[in-house]
């Protein structure tokens, strides 16, 4: 059966009041809604039955069965390459990684084999399949820093959603659970909001979902908020770093434009140009280490589109480029934080 | 039928030397019975997944001869479009997924075509093949392992033709059998003389009404032998010159041949009269190949995004 | 050495509960026989690899309690400069490497430490702590079968806690014992009762001594068991309450304690003895650890490259 | 034991006169000799004992002893592990992975484990370890054409190298071995010209190389002609092509200066902005695909350094984004070939 095409398609809204949650609340209402009207979705993982690392499953194993909420073995090539074989044969897998971190210990199931099957047979199979990512630094040390949105932006034949909201966050997994592709859901650690767990940014993980269903379509960019004199391109935490910074920076007389791609693969390019060329200045900003960004390729893209438009030279800011260390002061300073992001703003600016 | 794969490997070879095959194959000469009499305890309605050495696999199978040609010469007609070639051969509307040629990485993959026919109550059963060194791989344990845990219809089929490569199996195991590595998961495991269709026939028709009947996973060995290098461009010189004889003295065409006129009393013309009928097969899928028209370039662009 | 790892966790839970300790932390109160037994036998100029789990076996090797509690803390007093913090402890010039926090990936690391005794002569032993539910992936197997083909010196070390994570060993796997694996690889494997330490020295004694004399690695399964949830925030309500009374009634401090007094007839005096000291020496540890400074912001510029 | 800092080091060279050798050949003669001068130089990897798949070990095993050069398992985690472990206690492993692209099999004990353990354990540990990767399209279909040195890229504590001809291969990879990092040295497939194979650009793979002892430095990049009209940066293959494409360029009156960065990680940015402050433009060419491409970074670092010497967009040239197609006339038409070069370089400089 064919599925509509959601790069194209329209957010569809039917508003009957909203509430506030975090995301990992829209989340599992998400998975919720796509499990009740479609029983070919099922959700796999470790330790998912008693709700996940973040909680995005608490309860639904109660709810939906625990033979479409499955507890998987520690083998991460093991559970991954079962999820393709059996989005293969039609059933719709959702596979809960824990940690995006550990999804290296199965990349080629990713790099070589979901994203390359349907290619290599001429079409002849499709692997409807969604793979969660928690992703970015979190006080854990290097081995679960990983930026798994920029580690796999060069790989072809898949999509990169990364939400920073709950109201994205629950239409994009709904979305990402209908898409007939593989489609990569990264979600940063400190925004899910789940409950019984500390989290730093707590008011950055709530926000307004309203209740009826709706969807946010993949490949679509979002603009945060409007503004004249720069346009900046951020996602996952950094996203309300610069959100922040744009408040601050409204009182010195200088007004940003925010733009959350919200997916990066398809990348909403039009969307940039367009303000870059009202703007005349960019600033990207990633949590990713500076070299291999997504960023650097948005600004070739760029260059290669609104070259004449650009005023100031596009400014950057990603970590640094080092595995990110477990001190708390040190994993503060090797990503960008709205203090630095407030600087490189005016830097721009006013040169 | 294991003489249509032993000749279309010959036809592929003398293509591949005349240049009309790119890149690389990998021949199965030697390997016919494995594949003919594990595809003969198959349904129809069954999968396999294939390996980089799948010409055979797929042909068993039931994939077109010149379907499978073209593909080889990356032409429009291929049954992969010419996507794929030698490597990702494979036809999914007969049950044969195009080859993964990255070994171990279709041992869990092929373990969810298991799953989802659990799931679905298809009442189908999943053939994984995988070689002797492929044994090495941890996906292949993790996959076995699930299999095992979640009672799936798969069996998983290791040829076993004494090398990886260039390499003895004496060299990356102790065992004397990979068999032995089914205990480490509680699944049953077997290993026979793949160089008789009959034998492996049992020993995976068994394994396959298990699975069908809910009895879960098994690994079934076969022990069978290259004809060729473990690539066109390999002359295996690292063979021990004895081993290579003792194997070809059982090699299976000629063996089968002699079983089919002297102990089932097939006449000479009725041998005959099918390796005539699979000559001209061949000559019909080279045909087709030959004509069929290299894919536009545009069509590279195809097929990335469902 | 029990009572300093069951102390030194029980003060490592109360620093993370009043925020002194940041991220997450597993903690190993319970299984401090294994540890402390399988390092009994061992020599300190040996290896061992780390796992998530490491604070016990850590400090089992040797490592100082005050560096230690300083990473955990990320300060730069700590045995990795703060750079690793709790998922990454160890002391390599004590022959701990830094713990690896990716399950499995220890497992090929440590028969390369093994591979260079070999080849190095020196003689050392490497000991790869892994856990039951680590047992299910592929890193585990491709080394065990390296080890065995090439004969290394190591001793693939289970701790068997009955659960990874929050789930139950009969959720991940068919058998009864994970030593059932070693057949797969034609390596000695025995389960023994963790708990008990000087039956864990027995085992692994044994195990190193032969891997020391060039007898190649071994498998060695350690049952035991989680006092606490897996980690610090986990309540564990999905054990059931008849196996978690079960063996907590074979807690191995108590347990081990009374021995001591009634078997081997120590007094109540020196174990009391004992007991001060650890306490002393822990209050040493979080004094140094509570008044070594964070590391400078610049540090996180180095150890990139050598 | 500390090893001389190779990016800041001279090449020596001591010409003795010299010879024409093929990569592969030049590569060999370095593991012989740094295996002669270091017996903690050890090689391990896939049927390597009778050469390997491109033939750079073939007679190794014979001389250097088959404990020196070790035929593994297929377990790419298991022996590329076992060569981490193996080089923290003082060996110096070269492992060959046959192709590059079977290391994502492997792929967490590099993401993860080799690139972070010196980092995670404060400099307790050292792992001076090279990874042998043929890379990129080779007529085999997408499985066998990764590029790999565009999916590392964004890995921090790693160094890339990839020569393209068979002076610096040897020069380079001598340094590597001497290197007290992971160096992950990456040839592309067409480039060895091992013999017994069949062999595309067969005049690519062939040149000078000194009869003596020399080295190239990691992280020093190579003008391989000087132009005025415009920068073009390339490796690999690509820049063969780019050569010729000069020559030819040259009776148009367009005088092209070829940089050749030989290294990726670290990677010679001065010597790129210094060349595009004379010529005032820039093009990159790479052959894997667009996003996530090492060259967007590239550009990201001369727009940062160099933006006001910049006369026309930047421009790049590089793969689909897709996989790599099997059938030759389509794999032909998914990386930049010749003619496409030129005809970006007439655009760039005509518009
Ligand atoms: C992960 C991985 N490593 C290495 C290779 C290269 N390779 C292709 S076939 C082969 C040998 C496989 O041996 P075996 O499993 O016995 O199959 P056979 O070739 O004997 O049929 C190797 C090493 C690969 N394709 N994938
Ligand atoms: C490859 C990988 N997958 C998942 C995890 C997350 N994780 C950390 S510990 C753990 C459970 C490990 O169980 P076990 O091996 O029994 O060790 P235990 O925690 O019981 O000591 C899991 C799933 C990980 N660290 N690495
Ligand atoms: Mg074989
Ligand atoms: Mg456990």
């Amino acid at each position: 059966m064919s599925m509509p095409d959601l790069t194209t398609a329209p957010p569809i809204v039917r508003a009957e009041g909203s509430r506030n949650l975090t995301i990992v609340e829209a989340m599992r209402e998400a998975l919720r809604e796509e499990m009740t009207a479609d029983d070919r979705v099922l959700v796999l993982g470790e330790d998912i039955v008693v709700g996940g690392a973040f909680l995005v499953t608490l309860g639904l194993a109660e709810d939906m069965g625990s033979d479409r909420v499955l507890n998987t073995p520690i083998s991460e090539n093991g559970f991954l390459g079962l999820a393709i074989g059996a989005a293969m044969e039609g059933l719709r897998p959702v596979v809960d990684m824990q940690y995006g971190d550990f999804l290296f210990t199965a990349a080629d199931q990713i790099i070589q084999q979901a994203s390359k099957l349907r290619y290599m047979s001429g079409g002849q199979v499709k692997i409807p399949l969604v793979i969660q990512l928690p992703t970015g630094a979190s006080g854990r040390g290097a081995q679960h820093a990983n930026s798994m949105e920029s580690l796999f932006f060069g790989l072809p034949g898949i999509k990169i959603v990364t939400p920073s909201n709950p109201y994205d966050a629950k239409g994009l997994l709904k979305s990402a659970i209908r898409d007939d592709n593989v489609v990569l859901f990264i979600v940063h650690k400190h925004l899910y909001g789940s409950r019984g767990r500390t989290i730093q940014h707590e008011q950055t993980s709530i926000g307004e979902v309203p209740k009826g269903e709706y969807l946010v379509p993949i490949g679509v960019g979002d603009i945060k908020r409007q503004g004249e004199d720069i346009t900046v391109v951020a996602n996952n935490v950094v996203l309300h770093h610069v959100l922040n910074a744009a408040t601050t920076l409204e009182d010195e007389g200088i007004s940003v434009e925010v733009i959350d791609p919200r997916t990066l693969v398809p990348f909403d390019v039009d969307l940039v140009v367009g303000s870059v060329e009202k703007t005349n200045r960019l600033l990207i900003v990633e949590e990713n280490p500076s070299r291999g960004g997504w960023g650097t390729w948005i600004i070739s893209e760029v260059i290669r589109r609104a070259f004449y438009s650009i005023d100031a030279p596009i400014a950057r800011l990603s970590a640094d480029d080092i595995p990110i260390p477990f001190s708390p002061p040190l994993e503060r300073a090797s990503v960008p934080t709205e203090d630095r992001i407030l600087k490189k703003i005016r830097y721009v600016i006013h040169g | 039928m294991m003489f249509l794969i032993r000749r279309f490997e010959t036809v592929v070879n003398d293509l591949f030397l005349r240049g009309r095959v790119p890149g690389t194959i990998h021949l199965c000469r030697g390997q016919e019975a494995t594949l003919v009499g594990a595809m003969g305890a198959l349904e129809s309605k069954d999968r396999i997944t294939l390996t980089h050495r799948g010409h055979g696999q797929a042909l068993a199978k039931g994939v077109d001869p010149g379907g499978l040609l073209a593909e080889l010469m990356g032409k429009t007609g291929g049954v992969c479009r010419g996507m794929g070639g030698s490597l990702h051969v494979g036809d999914w509307s007969v049950g044969a997924l195009p080859a993964i040629a990255i070994v171990g990485a279709s041992s869990p993959i092929a373990t969810g075509l298991a799953f989802a026919a659990k799931r679905l109550g298809t009442g189908r059963v999943t053939c994984n093949f995988f070689g002797d060194g492929t044994a090495s791989k941890g996906e292949l344990h993790e996959a076995m392992n699930l299999a095992s845990v979640w009672e799936l219809p798969v069996v998983f089929l290791c040829e076993n033709n004494v090398y990886a490569a260039t390499t003895h199996i004496s060299e990356y195991m102790k065992n004397e059998y990979v068999s032995e590595r089914a205990v480490a998961y509680r699944m049953p495991g077997v290993s026979v003389f793949g160089n008789d269709p009959l034998t492996v026939y049992t020993a995976v028709k068994e394994a396959a009404d298990r699975a069908r009947q809910g009895g879960g996973p098994s690994l079934v060995e076969c022990l069978t032998y290259r004809r060729d290098g473990h690539k066109r461009d390999d002359p295996a010189a690292y063979r021990d010159h004895r081993e290579v004889e003792a194997w070809l003295r059982t090699d299976p065409i000629p063996t089968f041949r002699n079983r089919l006129h002297e102990e089932a009393g097939i006449s000479e013309n009725i041998l005959a009269g099918i390796e005539e009928s699979v000559e001209s097969q061949l000559l019909a899928a080279q045909g087709f190949a030959h004509s069929s028209p290299y894919p536009p370039v545009e069509q590279r662009l195809s097929y990335v995004y469902a």
